[in-house]
Formats: structure tokens, C-alpha cells, sequence
């Protein structure tokens, strides 16, 4: 591992987030975004080779370096704490908001059928949400969109990740999960 | 809520049950095995009223958007079974009026699936959480300090007002804010520039709205002797300067 | 690098605190003593010969893994960049100066009921306030507003899309002194 590529390995380390290009890049003065990238590359590479405890993540336009998802369960065992899981409701909402952004409440509400204030208010409280403007008409609605955590909590380079939208008839018998 | 559950009778919510009257129906459908761009809409609503008939009879409170479409579900199967009057021009099947939302709501429930089948942050995968165990942690920060958010800042805002007496309350409506928000990048434009023409001011300001907006706002900040306004003698030009 | 390695290094790494043998051995279940040590022994190594970014340090009797110490410069560097963190009191200062501005120090101080001029240096400080101007009265007071900085801070195109209090109240906020 040359000296580069350790100082870029001890900055992903001590970051508690991902670290774009620039940012590094402008830590370390003397390098260009090409040679970062390459040490991240090599970086990357090394950790999947070597079947190491993580990996590097490109995640909301930036790195970091994550746990591998097949040591979830020593993990959690290790936290103890379980983090608070997402409800269905917010978890539809937030995939309604992901997928239609910039959107208002009311589009919103009209697609679930029911009001989603309080939905929303928990969203933005994890910070999953923000306001992205206000809408020009009676009542400047605000109009709402995802966040960076939002791209960081679902493992997202960024929105074009999204999965694409499913055609629902091809889908055949499979329905969505529910918690029903 | 243990404490309370004595005096008052556990009551059930439909919407604790379901989310929404969109996902009875997505459950009614499934039960059905039924193709929802063929939904058999006579069945549907029958059972899907029943369900409703049922909730009551148990007691559960049945929210006002679940009536709602019962009603346009009663209002559809009534348009498929009466032979439309006038034939022709655009005879939409009247099921679509609840298929097409219904299928977007679907195939939203699917992406949410997807969703939660990625590698969640704090659930399959984690990252170190701060900056102990660096080197550099030894020098510290102050204690007592938290990371900012938005929300954050407003539920300051509120405990704030909380505690000063009602008379003091004032009215944020939005437009009392854009007329900030002028006054913030009318003072960006005099920091950088130092002056600029009553013209320019004005220029580019797409609605009438936004005009009485900007004039608010010189008046506020001159008011507040943020900015003087000279008038050249000749010209007759207005301009405005940093105060 | 074995399997046993790659948990303990993805504990070592998801954990706040120095991990003790015998924790990481309680997590793991089926491991000894024993076993867990070399398997520390073997990570120490690793990171040593493969000149990493970080170590394993041995701390207050348990194992930690931190950034090599030689490259504590790059990483005071990361840390003076990161976001401002804010205190309870400055996050009060700032956003009665956010909703009122332009507004007078006496005005904050009325509202907070404390003085208020420490927390004024330090949002100016971290430029998220700054003086517009002076009000002609004795002593010719200071008025404050927010910045550019501020807008970048929380992540808002412009002052308009600072929620008004009564979207708040749309979201299921309670209100205060709301009668209806």
C-alpha cells in the first residue's frame, strides 16, 4: 500500500461521512482528483481481494467505508440496540417522495389516500426529507424532496440509482411485501 | 397509554389496521386473485363495503377517507353496470378512474420493497460512527454540542416562543418571510457592489407579487437604515446604497 | 484473510469503544479466548506489515483500531472542514435571528431572556450571522441576519424555504396559545 493510499484509507476511517473526491482532494492540496480516484480504486479493490471485515461504499456522491452486510447479524449483536426501524407508512411515503420528486404533500396524500403529515414529520426528523422550494400557489405549499441520507441510509451513489419503477404486468403473481 | 386503558375502552382504528383505504383495496384485489386492470368491481365493492360493516360492528372507527371510497367505488360499479346514454366519442372504461391510481400506488409499494431490500446504513451495514479512536480526537471540542439540522433549529425557534407571553406572537406567514428573504439578497447585491439603481432592483422580478416584495423591502431596510436612497438631480435616476 | 479475522475486524471497526476479548468472544459465541487473541495478533500484524492507514491499538484493556499517529495532520485537516456543530444556546440565537431578522442583539436577548453576546460572537464566528447595519439609536446597536453560510449550512436555496411555523403546524406540530 503506498503512502497515499494510507493517508486516503486513514481519512475514510475517521469520517464519520462519505468523503467526495473534492473533499479529499482538497485535504491533501497536492493531489488531483485523477490520483484519488485511483487510490480509491485500489483502495476498493484491495478490501474486496482480501475479503476484509468491510468494503468501500460510493455512496450519496461520495466513499466510505461500511461493514460487510454478511457480518449483519455479529454486528447487531455487538450494538445490542436495534436502530428504529421504518414503518410501512413512512417507508411508502419515502419511496412515494423518492420516485416523484419534487412533490408536494397533497400529491402525496393523493396517491396513499390518507393524510401524511405526521408521516412526514418523522421523515424530516431522521432527516431522510427536506423542503426543496415552495409551490406558487395559494398557501405556498412546500414542495419536498430526499436528502444525502436519505441516499447514505439506502446505500445510494445517488437518485439515478433508484431502481427502476416495476411494470406491473410483468410482475404476474408477486405482490409487495407487507408487514400483513 | 397503560395507565389510561381503566377508564377508557381500547379502541381500534381502521387506519391501524390498514394505511389507507388504497391498501384495503390492494388487499382486496390480492385475496381475490384478481387482475387489477380486470377488477371484478361488483365483488369489490361488495366486499369491500362488508369490510367496512364489519369494522363498525367490532367497535373500530372507520376514518372518513375509507368512506370515501366506498362512495366512489359504489359510483364506478354503477357507471359499468347502466348502459352508458350517450355512445361513443370517449368511452373510457369507468374502472380506470380507480385502476390507474391504484396501480401507481402499487407499483410504489413494489419500489419501497426495493427499497428496503438494499443494504440499509445501521441495519446490514455500518460506518464508524465518529472521529474517537483517531489520533487527533485528543484535542477535543468543547462539550455539550450537537449536530444541526433544520428541524432542529425550528423546534429551537419554538421553545423560544413557547416561553415568551402571546402578546409578543407574531404572524410568519410566507409572505412576511420572502420579504426577509429580498432583504437578505438585496443586501448580498450591496455588500458585493455597494449600490445599485431603484432599475435594477426591479429588474427581472417575474410577478406583481414580487415586486411589492422587493418594495417591502427597501422600505424595511430603509426603515431599519440598512441602505440610503439618493435621487441624482438631473437624471432623475434612483439609486441605492449600503448604509 | 480467514473468516474469523474479517467478523472481528468488521466489529473492531462498527464499534465506539475499545472491545475487550472477552466481548468480542460473548459476541462471537462458539470462539475462545484464545482463538479471538490470535486472531488479533494476526490483524495487528496485518495492519503493521501492510502499512495501512490505521493500527490496533491496545487501550484501556480492550483492542481499538485507530489512525496511524503520522498522519494526524491530514486528519485535523478533514476535522477543521466539517460541518459547524452548534450548541443548544447558539441554535436558539440563530434561528430568532433566522425568523426576525434584521434584528437587534437587545431583540435576541429579550426573546432568550439571557445575554446573548458569546453566542453572537461565536455564530459570527462560524459566518452564520452578520451585522447588516447600525440602528440609529444610542450606541448606535448592531443588527444581525443570516448569511450565505447559513442558507449552505441547512441546506436551503434561500430564506423562503425556511418552514413557516404554520407548516409546522400542518405536520401535526402543537402549537402554543392556538385556540382552536
Amino acid at each position: 500500500m503506498d503512502n497515499l493510499e494510507a493517508i486516503i484509507e486513514s481519512l475514510l476511517f475517521a469520517s464519520d461521512t462519505p468523503l467526495t473526491i473534492d473533499k479529499i482532494k482538497s485535504v491533501l492540496e497536492t493531489a488531483d482528483r485523477k490520483t484519488v480516484r485511483e487510490a480509491l480504486t485500489n483502495l476498493a479493490e484491495e478490501y474486496e481481494s482480501g475479503k476484509r471485515g468491510f468494503f468501500l461504499a460510493e455512496v450519496a456522491g461520495g466513499f466510505q467505508v461500511r461493514t460487510r452486510p454478511e457480518y449483519r447479524q455479529w454486528i447487531r449483536r455487538l450494538k445490542e440496540t436495534r436502530p428504529a426501524r421504518l414503518s410501512r407508512a413512512a417507508l411508502e411515503t419515502l419511496a412515494i417522495i423518492a420516485y416523484k420528486q419534487p412533490v408536494l404533500r397533497s400529491d402525496v396524500e393523493y396517491l396513499r389516500g390518507v393524510d401524511s403529515g405526521g408521516t412526514l414529520r418523522t421523515l424530516f426528523e431522521r432527516r431522510l426529507i427536506r423542503v426543496m422550494g415552495r409551490k406558487d400557489l395559494p398557501g405556498r405549499p412546500m414542495i419536498y424532496g430526499t436528502t444525502k441520507q436519505f441516499l447514505e441510509l439506502f446505500d445510494l451513489k445517488d437518485l439515478n440509482e433508484l431502481p427502476a419503477l416495476k411494470d406491473l404486468k410483468d410482475l404476474g403473481e408477486t405482490w409487495p411485501n407487507d408487514s400483513r | 397509554m397503560e395507565q389510561t386503558q381503566d377508564q377508557t375502552p381500547y379502541k381500534v382504528h381502521l387506519g391501524d389496521l390498514f394505511d389507507g383505504p388504497m391498501d384495503l383495496l390492494v388487499h382486496l384485489v390480492k385475496k381475490n386473485e384478481v387482475d387489477i386492470y380486470d377488477i371484478p368491481i361488483a365483488l369489490i365493492t361488495q366486499q369491500y363495503v362488508e369490510y367496512l360493516e364489519w369494522m363498525k360492528s367490532l367497535n373500530i372507527d372507520v376514518a372518513g377517507d375509507f368512506l370515501v371510497m366506498a362512495a366512489t367505488l359504489a359510483h364506478i360499479k354503477s357507471r359499468v353496470l347502466l348502459p352508458t346514454q350517450e355512445e361513443g366519442v370517449d368511452d373510457e372504461d369507468p374502472r380506470m378512474e380507480i385502476v390507474r391510481p391504484l396501480a401507481e400506488y402499487l407499483q410504489l409499494k413494489y419500489a419501497a420493497d426495493d427499497l428496503m431490500e438494499r443494504d440499509r446504513l445501521d441495519w446490514d451495514v455500518f460506518a464508524r460512527r465518529d472521529f474517537d479512536g483517531t489520533e487527533a480526537s485528543s484535542e477535543g471540542e468543547p462539550g455539550g454540542l450537537i449536530q444541526v439540522g433544520l428541524f432542529e433549529l425550528i423546534d429551537a425557534f419554538q421553545e423560544i416562543i413557547k416561553r415568551v407571553s402571546p402578546a409578543y406572537l407574531w404572524d410568519l406567514t410566507p409572505d412576511t418571510i420572502s420579504v426577509k428573504s429580498r432583504i437578505s439578497q438585496i443586501a448580498d447585491i450591496l455588500e458585493e457592489r455597494g449600490s445599485m439603481t431603484f432599475q435594477e432592483l426591479f429588474e427581472a422580478q417575474a410577478t406583481r407579487g414580487d415586486i411589492i416584495v422587493t418594495f417591502l423591502a427597501i422600505l424595511e431596510m430603509a426603515k431599519f437604515q440598512l441602505i440610503r436612497i439618493m435621487q441624482h438631480l438631473e437624471s432623475g435616476i434612483i439609486r441605492i446604497f449600503n448604509g
